[in-house]
């Protein structure tokens, strides 16, 4: 609670005061960015670690000088909110680029709007695949898309030649999103899936559903979940018994130093994440432990993306002054910081997309350890699980 | 003689275990007025819900107009030419006087204009064409029986079922809607009503019918019930308080 | 296997179903309120709990005993304050101002709290033992179900052998006839909200340590205690307590033999066929509706 | 009567030039189509909630039959947008008369409720469905229709007016039939409306089939403005609350009383979501950015805008039970 007042705090001194006039040409004019979030409704405790990380970025970068005034607008997680925040950052407050929306659904509906407006968008988190390939642009995005997520899970125990799958997920866009993609990396390799149960959020007693995983004796039991039910699944699975040779969790749920905490469920567990704390990437154990000591937990990998988005931002923001400008720079630009290499590139049917290498951790004695891609990773994956 | 406008024969309601009507038999001629008396509990109203369509009937039959009514619902009731009035007044409280009484011309008439004439002409016939445009929830007590009036005889029936629409009146006020229930008969509606006021019930009626805990005492006229002894035993002795 | 497993871990969850199907049913039968703001008070059972864990160090389950007397207060106090002051009023207002609050309470709760989820991991936690060779059985969930089943009983002896019990229950069947009766009805009214809000509080404390806490985390309850409510009778605390266990083993088993995605869907195909074919509930009296 | 109706005349000329006078601002354009919207979903609901007295808390079903059909109409057999709007319409009443069929023989909460569970019977098997989208949702870049430019916000400014003037029409006129009157009596007293020949169930369902209607002619609307649909934007039972509490803080059960309740709560929200009070008071120099004040008003109100909009749910049920048309007609 502290943190979070003392983060708006900090964020609030960088905004610089509105200004109802225009300013006298004025040299150091901050350049003027949005950031549409959604710091209320379903998608809020995510919504605020991009707050924080945003807000650190905003400091960051003020210290090293730059002068830059930042809009915030909430969503709610409503996409219909989104688009009237995008449009009231863009013809209201003239600001030159956005960072956000956050979740899919209002990047989505803001995406399809950003070429009509030619104010450029840079999504730092949102994982639905379509938003970077309709071809838009203004649309740019820094983390890696849902697809992505199932691939290095399952690439990083493919040596150990799993046979079953089972998939366990939330009934939300992300999950079925998620797994979907898994299904495909599956059958190219030769896995085979033995139980499929979505399940809505919220609820309190998923046994049944595990009992019945169980029952079909998966090796692989891939699971999506972006919440707090990510520990409820584990414990009542450690409940039930449920013990295959591998979890593999996609989705904020299984990220979390919450989730880590609990030792006796979440052991051994593997996660695919956007980021590390461990990963060998400039300045990614410096944001860590920055990030640690101000808001007094250990930041999500969401707050990475928001930060290194926000950071990309600003930095090419201020060399543009533009937004036709800042999107050739933002298209022609490369990076590198905590999220690692950076450059929106097109491939595959994307376009303006980070081709961000994903993390594969496991959560081992309490702590996550990055163990795939073997070039990020200092410690080796444990195979199988066990209680 | 008259034809039998409503005919209950061997009427029962059952709830669960209780019998509220058990076994009630009468007929209501054309153009009488008829009484429904009883002590509290007798299953007047009940006998009430039953014929307007509100309860079936646990056994029995009603007959109205030559048509057995049991499984009609009130509205179909209503149409088919019998209307009611309730012993709690049930104004629309928050529509206007005129609109309740047209409410009820809508049963026969789909027109705004004809509906609003025949409205206006009911709310003449019982006084309150002054209040027109007043909110029903406003009216005292005396003035809503009246507007029940306006509203069921809007709806242009041959019977009405009038349940106390005398409770709760001073003499003056009792003495007002007597004076609309015959001029209502003289209109060629037949009226079947339940009343506790004695004096009003034998002033007005041709014939009377007494319930007691369910079943029929006695029917006749008001001089033969008013000597009836068992009716005076049952109910006239222990009912005085509700006079 | 598969079947006693989902049954006997569908009736444990179905106990705290109950518990917050009581206290919706309560407040409907006496007040004839549906209260939308039920889920937001089990929210605050559920940090009720947390606090008193982490910063008093009670055990969750002992909480209660503090938890129903706080939270009994608080609706006795909410009714007086706020609902009381529309309970003449049409049924959509009422309606409206326990969404509002509720809304207040969520949302206020967002403020304090922030929208990160807490977990309340006690020693017992994920433990659980076994029955029938393969069938485990969660503690924490026994417990609660335990303890719901001496609250379901110690409010049945209430209603049925107080004074003040039997005022409820009077003023259940028939407000007004309660009032010429002489009973306070204004002040059993209050009362009734006060268990309600106890119960809900209790029921979120009880699965606290089996779930997690969070501002929002009522809502999924909330229609749930609906179903509940209808299933059973409105204002019936028997039926309230079938039909929470019902629910628990209807989803539990659907979602083993259907698909857990529908499993929702059959609770309220349920209840449709409940209003459709049974609208005064499995206890209520025939009538009713 | 004639004074009324000149000042709709009015009303409905003014509407129509107001996009001129504003000019090409698609920010206050698109919060005055999500003002029409709300506006016409309130009366829509009103025709059922505020006349016939019969509170759904389901009309998210209504709205999202209209927008997914016309989506799916879209997306799948790529058919021109009125045959996905008239689809909506089937789909929707469809849904109130199954609705209606179970629950209009009850009466009281009944149908409160089992509205609420009808909307997540649709909005769950809409999720699970894969024609649907299901969680993904659906989503059209470009949508051709009449040749109109709908990357422009007129078009659906004019639309959601049509709508929101067919709706509050046929409203008025309802008003003036026995249908209206029965509707009132329905809502006033079941029992004495039965008593005077009103077939209550029939009624009721009439009402709802209409407002049903009407909903999904807007959800389809929406669909093809934002054209991004999900289940969670569309079907959630927030939607439903919200369209309720519009009606009824504007006056349930008077003609102009859902559009007041828009007029007043969507600016309200756009200015508590966008945080427009923290920002002037800092921008005047009120309260300093960083002093406690100011950091509440400028952003512990950003988190907090539904709280506020609870506090004012609460504020208006108890001091304005009527809404705000009750307290205007009170002042009179």
């Amino acid at each position: 609670m502290k943190n979070a007042i003392m983060n708006q705090k900090l964020l609030s001194i960088a905004v610089a005061a509105l200004s109802l006039f225009p300013l006298s040409a004025n040299a150091a004019r901050p350049v003027k960015l949005g950031f549409i979030n959604s710091i209320t409704g379903k998608e809020a405790q995510i919504g605020e670690n991009l707050t924080n990380g945003a807000a650190m970025a905003v400091d960051d970068m003020t210290a090293k000088g730059y002068a830059v005034t930042v809009v915030r607008e909430d969503d709610g997680g409503d996409p219909k909110n989104a688009l009237a925040a995008y449009e009231k950052l863009v013809t209201r407050d003239r600001v030159i680029g956005v960072v956000g929306p956050y979740t899919s659904g209002s990047a989505n509906v803001v995406a399809s709007r950003a070429d009509q407006y030619n104010v450029p968008i840079l999504v730092p988190a949102a994982a639905k695949e379509e938003i970077t390939m309709k071809g838009y642009r203004n649309v740019f995005r820094l983390n890696a898309p849902a697809n992505v997520y199932s691939l290095v899970l399952m690439k990083a125990v493919a040596d150990f030649k799993p046979k079953t799958i089972a998939y366990v997920y939330a009934a939300n866009d992300f999950g079925v999103s998620t797994v979907k993609t898994a299904q495909e990396n599956a059958l190219s390799m030769g896995l085979k899936e033995v139980a499929n149960e979505k399940y809505q959020q919220g609820q309190p007693d998923y046994r049944a559903t595990l009992a019945k995983v169980k029952a079909a004796n998966p090796d692989l039991v891939f699971l999506v979940s972006y919440d707090a039910d990510a520990i409820l699944l584990m414990r009542q699975a450690k409940e039930i018994g449920l013990s295959p040779k591998a979890f593999l969790g996609a989705g904020a749920g299984y990220t979390t130093a919450q989730f880590a905490q609990q030792k006796d469920i979440s052991n051994l567990v593997v996660s695919a994440t956007q980021w590390t704390d461990d990963v060998n990437w400039p300045g990614a154990s410096d944001f860590g432990k920055r990030y640690k000591a101000r808001f007094g937990k250990e930041p999500s990998y969401h707050a990475a993306c928001a930060y290194e988005a926000m950071r990309i931002m600003i930095e090419t923001a201020s060399k543009t002054e533009d937004p036709v400008k800042l999107r050739t720079t933002l298209k022609n630009g490369s990076w590198n910081g905590i999220m690692g290499p950076v450059r929106f590139s097109d491939y595959s049917g994307f376009t303006n997309q980070n081709n961000h290498s994903m993390l594969v951790q496991q959560i081992q004695n309490g702590s996550y350890e990055t163990v795939y891609p073997a070039q990020f990773s200092k410690k080796n994956i444990v195979y199988p699980f066990r209680r | 003689m008259t034809r039998k406008l409503l005919c209950i024969d061997n009427v029962s309601k059952h709830f669960g275990g209780n019998v509220a009507v058990s076994e009630v038999s009468f007929a209501v001629e054309e153009k009488q007025i008829c009484g429904l008396i009883g002590p509290n509990g007798a299953g007047k109203t009940t006998l009430f819900n039953c014929i307007a369509g509100y309860y079936p009937v646990t056994s029995g039959d009603i007959v109205f107009n030559g048509l057995n009514i049991n499984r009609k619902r009130p509205d179909q009731v209503c149409r088919l030419g019998m209307a009611r009035t309730w012993q709690r007044v049930k104004p629309m409280s928050n529509m206007t006087v005129l609109e309740n009484v047209m409410v009820g011309a809508f049963a026969s008439t789909g027109a705004l204009r004809k509906a609003e004439t025949i409205a206006r002409q009911e709310l003449l016939v019982v006084g309150l064409e002054n209040y027109a445009g007043k909110l029903a929830g406003s009216l005292p007590i005396g003035l809503k029986k009246k507007l029940e009036l306006a509203r069921v005889m809007a709806t242009s029936p041959k019977m009405l079922l009038l349940d106390e629409i005398c409770g709760g009146l001073n003499k003056t006020e009792t003495g007002i809607i007597l004076g609309i229930i015959r001029t209502l008969r003289e209109r060629g509606v037949t009226i079947v009503f339940i009343e506790h006021d004695m004096k009003a019930v034998t002033s007005i009626c041709d014939n009377i019918v007494v319930l007691s805990s369910g079943e029929k005492l006695a029917e006749g006229t008001p001089v033969e019930i008013t000597a009836n002894p068992e009716v005076i035993a049952a109910y006239l002795g222990g009912g005085s308080s509700n006079a | 296997m598969l079947f006693l497993q989902s049954l006997i871990s569908g009736l444990l969850t179905g106990g705290v179903y109950a518990l917050a199907g009581m206290g919706m049913s309560m407040v409907f039968g006496v007040m004839n309120v549906s209260n939308f703001a039920h889920g937001d008070l089990m929210m605050l059972g559920m940090y009720l709990a947390y606090f008193a864990f982490t910063l008093l160090n009670i055990d969750p389950y002992l909480s209660l005993v503090l938890i129903i007397p706080l939270a009994f207060m608080f609706g006795y106090v909410l009714e007086k304050v706020f609902i009381n002051r529309v309970i003449h009023h049409p049924h959509q207002n009422q309606i409206l101002l326990t969404i509002g609050l509720g809304l207040i309470m969520s949302n206020s709760a967002l403020l304090a709290f922030t929208s990160d989820p807490r977990i309340l991991t006690t020693s017992y936690s994920s433990s659980s033992f076994t029955v029938f060779r393969d069938v485990s059985v969660s503690v924490p969930l026994l417990l609660s179900f335990i303890i719901t089943c001496g609250i379901t009983a110690l409010l049945y002896l209430f209603l049925s052998g107080t004074r003040t019990g039997m005022a409820l229950r009077a003023t259940s069947q028939n407000r007004e006839a309660a009032q010429l009766m002489g009973i306070n009805v204004s002040r059993i009214t209050a009362i009734a909200f006060g268990i309600g809000t106890a119960l809900a509080a209790a029921a979120g404390a009880l699965i606290a340590p089996t779930y997690y806490i969070h501002p929002l985390a009522g809502h999924s309850f909330l229609l749930k205690a609906f179903t509940i409510c209808v299933l059973g009778g409105l204002g019936s605390v028997v039926g309230a307590t079938v039909g929470g266990l019902i629910i628990g083993v209807v989803e539990a088993l659907s979602s083993v033999y259907l698909s857990s995605d529908w499993k929702d869907v059959v609770v309220f195909v349920l209840f449709l066929a409940v209003l459709l074919f049974r609208p005064q509930g499995l206890f209520g009296k025939k009538g009713d509706q | 009567m004639m004074k009324q109706a000149i000042a709709s005349a009015f009303l409905v000329v003014a509407a129509i030039a107001l996009p001129l006078l504003i000019g090409d601002n698609p920010y206050v354009t698109g919060i005055l189509i999500t003002l029409l919207m709300m506006a016409t979903l309130a009366s829509a609901w009103n025709i059922v909630g505020g006349y016939a007295g019969q509170f759904s808390f389901g009309h998210a079903a209504y709205f999202g039959a209209g927008a997914y059909s016309t989506m799916i109409m879209l997306s799948v057999f790529n058919t021109n947008p009125l045959v996905g709007m008239a689809t909506g319409i089937v789909v929707s009443s469809l849904i109130a008369l199954v609705t209606g069929s179970i629950v209009f023989r009850l009466k009281g909460h009944y149908f409160a409720l089992a509205s609420i569970a009808v909307a997540e019977i649709v909005r769950l098997t809409v999720l699970n469905l894969d024609f649907t989208g299901g969680a993904q949702g659906i989503l059209l870049s470009d949508v051709a229709f009449l040749g109109l430019d709908l990357n422009s916000k007129n078009p659906f400014y004019y639309g959601m007016l049509s709508c929101l003037v067919v709706t509050l029409g046929i409203t008025a006129y309802l008003r003036r039939t026995r249908t209206g009157y029965y509707l009132q009596a329905i809502r006033e007293d079941q029992d004495a409306a039965a008593s005077l020949a009103i077939n209550i169930a029939y009624y009721k369902n009439k009402a709802l089939l209409i407002s049903a209607a009407l909903t999904s002619v807007v959800g389809s609307i929406y669909a093809l403005y934002i054209r991004f649909i999900d289940t969670t934007a569309v079907l959630d039972l927030r939607l439903s609350i919200e369209i309720l509490l519009t009606a009824i803080i504007g006056g349930v059960g008077t003609l102009w009383g859902p559009l007041l309740g828009a007029a007043l709560l969507v600016p309200l929200a756009e200015m508590l979501r966008s945080n427009v009070l923290g920002d002037a008071m800092v921008r005047i120099g009120i309260v300093s950015e960083t002093s406690p004040i100011g950091m509440f008003f400028k952003d512990g109100l950003a988190h907090a805008h539904v709280l506020v909009y609870g506090i004012i749910t609460v504020l208006c049920i108890l001091y304005l039970p009527k809404g705000i048309l009750g307290l205007l007609r009170r002042g009179k």
